[in-house]
């Protein structure tokens, strides 16, 4: 057993959480709806993105990748959570792994390492998972994103973002076709994507743990500056007992994180898949627990728009339906476990 | 034991039925605090209910009020949730204020302007470095030779925005302790000295204001009782803040409750047995709290700790939040992709439990005043 | 709307209280699970419980009662379960109601209502509700009842009582048919079934307000008095928050008992039942929540034999448990409210 | 990152599997604290697994120990939960305190009787007056000329009924404030002036016992480490005590879902969906469980706060909580009515926000210690 991070994923750790403040911090959520940022970066931190490899990160060599390991991939997303980053690389991300699990050729791909080509991946109505084609479907994490493609290879233009609660990811609607960039694509074997599936999960637990843990250390900061009745609120045993929970809540999603992504790579792919339902399950819960929990903490300021503490409760709610919240998942571990026979 | 309305109170609910089914259609549309017509729109309703003899009825008849019970109040607020209408204005805490404390002069002056909604009112408590620990107030009053000069900035001020006048706590005794030091001033919000900036809520809500005062000199006329007696008039206020309104609150989650279940009976929230069941548990939670509220309502004037608005703030707080996430999770992913109200409703009621007093310090009110336990 | 107790009833619940408090004076919980004393009470007490109506509170004149309404029994019931009332007063009182709406013969009632028929209620084996035969039955609240009807109007004999959580009351297996005493009972019309099952869950209801309320109030004494940290326990924020929000609970499950109660007497039949399914699922949830809070709020002594907190949590597990916990009547609710066309 | 066994820990894992597979049978039965037949089963169990070197593996082997890491500890604990044998000793914060502050002489006289089973042990820490606040606890050892004289009163000291020395923590500085007063001593427990209350749990458990000494003569020589050390000794068997053991608990509690699990597949536990989602839902808090004791273990030795006992303990109620709450309602009114082992295991899971520091107090250790909030 070697549970951990290696001084090579601190590393990256590091950088990555860098570059995430930086371009985090060139984004305005305005002073309140009407008045947010786009979430399409500028070419110029777009290229910051593509200079850093995270488009590329986890594509394998022969496809322009850096063939990272799922735990490194995670350890970035944790850092684009733990920032609010608004520009679209978990979307990259998800949408060139389903690419490649689904065959595309080695250029389609290469383009994406290269951050020439900008995908996003298509989710169906619910958010559940994958749209099984373009109709219905919705570009998640699409913002900048100039195609989606769907299983059948069609390329598609995007529409204008729909209106989300998240205000730091895009989702937008497949348009028309594209149909001089459509590619080749293949049904992926159960196992291709039962990984799949196990990648994409644990990428939103990251995001998760990012979320929830900068949301924590921000409630734990204001809750050690802000004073009522002649002393810090964080010096009140009822904050204490809040933020301790979910200092509980944030290390045990951490935990959950960690064995998810070594799943990945490292389990047969049903039980990755279902270590990865597992972590879901449980980040979805404790992400937007420990969410409210710092609206709490920071008591009336939170609820402003222009407190930070919103913006990390729309996204953990985001990620939290994204690809299945706790009750979906839990409602297939259900089956697995209880069925007759099981 | 009877839940049911005396024949006096069903006589007086039949009229307000009567009178909303012939006038809510004309005054209705548009109330709200999110542009100019909305506002305009929302003192069209007041007023149109005011004329109606439907504002403040628990005030004396002297005042403008018809000298019935809180009960008349609860009926009222309960009604309109139940006709989907808009609420009424928020302002019997005020008028009882006024109406208890201020002179007749004042009373004179500002009554039949509060009451009849044709001016606009805020109340100026919380400050930045007041929230919950209001005692510790520091904008100040100074005395001059007629009247006051205040200084200082309020926030979560509702309404400040549009009101025609503010009742403001403030410190006039800076000799005395926290507060024994406050005084409640009837400030007019056109005085020069005066600035008012929005505040933007969370879930784009623009009904609160931060407003700032310099140097606004006040006539000693506009005192409300007498200089260092502004937190108990506070206090006062406070039990008449909640208990009705706390019925038209109830009435507006039973709303909410009700859409969510034809919802799911009709198809549109597609729901397995997991998420019916959660929403049966919190009509239960609703259910139980619509009973619970109309019990405190009238057990208030009782010794009976089930008085306590805390016991009802907290316990509301507990169901509306647990309303809003099975909501939200029975609109799945439209909670977070589409039309905004849904996430935005959710939004507001998890600031339920910080505004009005947050969570932890109403527990302590309840655990001290209520069980006495002990003081740390 | 007059909500409250009036004079009488508050008159009523001090007197039963008074005698509830000095018959679990005379009942002793040993030193042990394996040193209870039985449940069952003294002819001497028996004699006091008789004296004082209890067993004929709810019974029609004409059946040798008192015709009390609901919440007259409402407000004993809630005192039996403050004072842990080993003697099987609530048994006698269901098992009374049931054969009230089973038509059972004046003399029978009369007998009971006189204390000379000590009967318990026979409930299905998963204590849900009335049993629909004595097969399988289980005697509920039985201590020293010598007797349990079927729906038939077959007389039973009962079995020794079986190891139960609740250390204050004991259920039992009917056993041998006792055909001399066998009666004439009908099937219930629906409305007088609802009527009876509302009475019931009511019951349940008052019981575990009294029993919550106790145990809180103990609580409450306990933190008041013992000091850890050189100040009483009751005076730290972390105590003060659950006592608080127990508190709440206990406001409105008394809240949801007066409603009930009054609509047992007062509304149509399935209305009542209704508010009753609604008001035990409420009540079985925060009343259990309660005695578990209180059992934390007495720290270690809180686990100790000798202490009074695992009786009162005891006795919740069991009302919750007895004619259906939150979960079976929350389904019940949501086949009434969610029903298409409901 | 690697959640798998190393070839090493594989080796000892399989060589602990094979040597429960052939011995497991003869020691397991009987095993328990109810009864006179129940320890002495318990000791020949203890016994057994010492003999075949499987207690205090991670001691250093000069002290009889293997010198192995943590893990293995862990291993063993993880192993016989697996295998449904009963817990190994819970002797190795014991030991590591004796082995790490006693004198030579003393190392030399207890530990071969603690590891290898021969004595059993108790630990005297907690008061009637010293719970949570173990730092005013009182009983009090004076020092005379060759020892110390104990007087004061011990509570919850597990297996004190049956235990042949207690290790003790007591004042012998009455001058020093709180915890700088206090001393660890070996005291043997059939020395005169002690006596042993059992106490009786809620669940009918028998393990715990109150201890009394009454002017009992302590020798200098089982003094462990200094006067005035005891404290230090205390904090350092903390960080013993859990870590591994927690393993072996969670284990447990996995062998408690996983009956449940079975119980509703074969239909012996009637599971609607509500309640077999219910189920998954303890399941994935009690995997998550599973995947933080075994980080929480191997990052023991970093700054990192997800290492802290306190987190783990925490996480650990919080599921175990759940968990016996959906398998008490899946037997339904079997959990009141029938055999009481389901309602006792219940209630004993209520006891873990208590027993080893309150949930509170470890929230409060949480706060400060590990996120920095203020004291109070």
């Amino acid at each position: 057993m070697q549970i951990g991070l290696d001084p090579e994923q601190r590393a990256l750790g590091k950088a990555s959480g860098a570059l995430a403040a930086d371009l985090a911090s060139g984004w305005d959520r305005g002073r309140g709806p009407s008045d947010v940022a786009s979430a399409a970066p500028s070419d110029a931190d777009w290229a910051r993105i593509v200079e850093a490899g995270w488009p590329a990160l986890r594509l394998r060599e022969e496809n322009g990748g850096l063939g990272a390991a799922a735990v490194d991939v995670a350890v970035l997303v944790e850092q684009l959570g733990r920032h609010s980053v608004a520009a679209p690389v978990i979307g990259t991300l998800v949408a060139a792994e389903q690419l490649q699990a689904l065959g595309a050729p080695a250029e389609t791909l290469e383009a994406i390492a290269a951050g020439e080509l900008r995908v996003a991946p298509l989710l169906d109505a619910g958010l559940l998972g994958f749209a099984p084609s373009a109709e219905g479907a919705l570009a998640w994490d699409s913002a900048g994103a100039t195609l989606a493609y769907a299983p059948d290879g069609s390329a598609h233009a995007l529409g204008e973002p729909l209106p989300t609660a998240d205000v730091t990811r895009s989702v937008r609607r497949p348009g028309a076709r594209v149909t001089d960039r459509d590619t080749a694509l293949r049904p992926p074997a159960g196992d291709d994507r039962d990984r799949l599936h196990a990648f994409v999960l644990t990428l939103l637990v990251a995001d998760l743990l990012g979320t929830m843990s900068a949301a924590l250390d921000a409630a734990v900061e204001h809750a050690t500056t802000r004073t009522q009745f002649g002393r810090p609120i964080g010096s009140f045993q009822a904050v204490q007992q809040i933020a301790a929970e979910d200092l509980v809540s944030v290390e045990a999603t951490r935990s959950a994180l960690y064995f998810s992504a070594w799943a990945v790579d490292a389990l047969p792919p049903a039980e990755a898949l279902r270590a990865a339902r597992t972590a879901k399950a449980f980040a979805s819960r404790s992400g937007v627990a420990v969410c409210q929990d710092a609206v709490q903490l920071f008591g009336g300021i939170g609820m402003t728009w222009e407190s930070p503490a919103h913006v990390w409760l729309r996204r953990a709610q985001t990620d939290r339906t994204s690809f299945g919240d706790e009750h979906a998942h839990q409602a297939v571990l259900a089956d697995l476990d209880l069925a007759p026979g099981a | 034991m009877d839940f049911s309305d005396s024949p006096d109170v069903a006589e007086f609910r039949a009229g307000l039925r009567a009178w909303l089914g012939e006038h809510l259609a004309t005054y209705a549309d548009g109330v709200g605090y999110d542009s100019a017509e909305g506002v305009a729109a929302t003192h069209r309703w007041h007023r149109a209910l005011a004329a109606a003899g439907y504002v403040t009825v628990s005030l004396d008849p002297e005042y403008g009020g018809r000298g019935l019970s809180d009960l008349y109040e609860a009926v009222v607020n309960e009604e309109l949730a139940a006709a989907g209408a808009p609420p009424p204005p928020p302002i019997g805490h005020i008028a009882h204020a006024v109406a208890d404390f201020a002179s007749a002069d004042l009373k004179a002056r500002v009554l039949p302007g509060l009451l009849g909604c044709t001016e606009s009112w805020c109340q100026g408590f919380s400050e930045p470095g007041a929230g919950s620990d209001l005692a510790a107030l520091s904008t100040t009053a100074t005395a001059t030779d007629d009247g006051f000069v205040v200084n200082g900035q309020k926030i979560w001020t509702s309404w400040a925005m549009w009101a025609d006048r503010c009742l403001l706590l403030c410190r006039t005794e800076p000799d005395q302790a926290r507060h024994r030091g406050l005084s409640m001033l009837v400030v007019d919000m056109d005085t020069p000295g005066i600035t008012r900036r929005e505040i933007t809520l969370a879930n784009g809500s623009r009904e609160f204001a931060e407003v700032f005062f310099d140097d606004v000199p006040v006539p000693a006329a506009n005192l409300v009782g007498e200089r260092g007696q502004g937190w108990r008039i506070a206090q006062h206020m406070l039990t008449y803040e909640r208990g009705p309104a706390d019925m038209g609150w109830t009435g507006r989650l039973g709303n909410v409750l009700a859409a969510a279940q034809e919802g799911v009976r009709s198809g549109r929230l597609p729901a397995d047995d997991v998420l019916r069941r959660r929403l049966a548990a919190v009509a239960v939670d609703a259910q139980v709290l619509s009973w619970h509220v109309a019990r405190s309502l009238v057990d208030r004037s009782s010794a009976d700790p089930g008085s306590s608005g805390s016991i009802d703030k907290l316990l509301t707080t507990r169901v509306e939040q647990e309303l809003y996430a099975v909501v939200g999770d029975l609109n799945g992913a439209a909670q977070v992709v589409g039309e905004q109200r849904p996430f935005n409703e959710y939004l507001w009621a998890r600031a339920q439990s910080i505004y009005g007093g947050t969570q932890q310090i109403q527990r302590q009110i309840v655990a001290q005043r209520l069980l006495g336990l002990p003081r740390g």
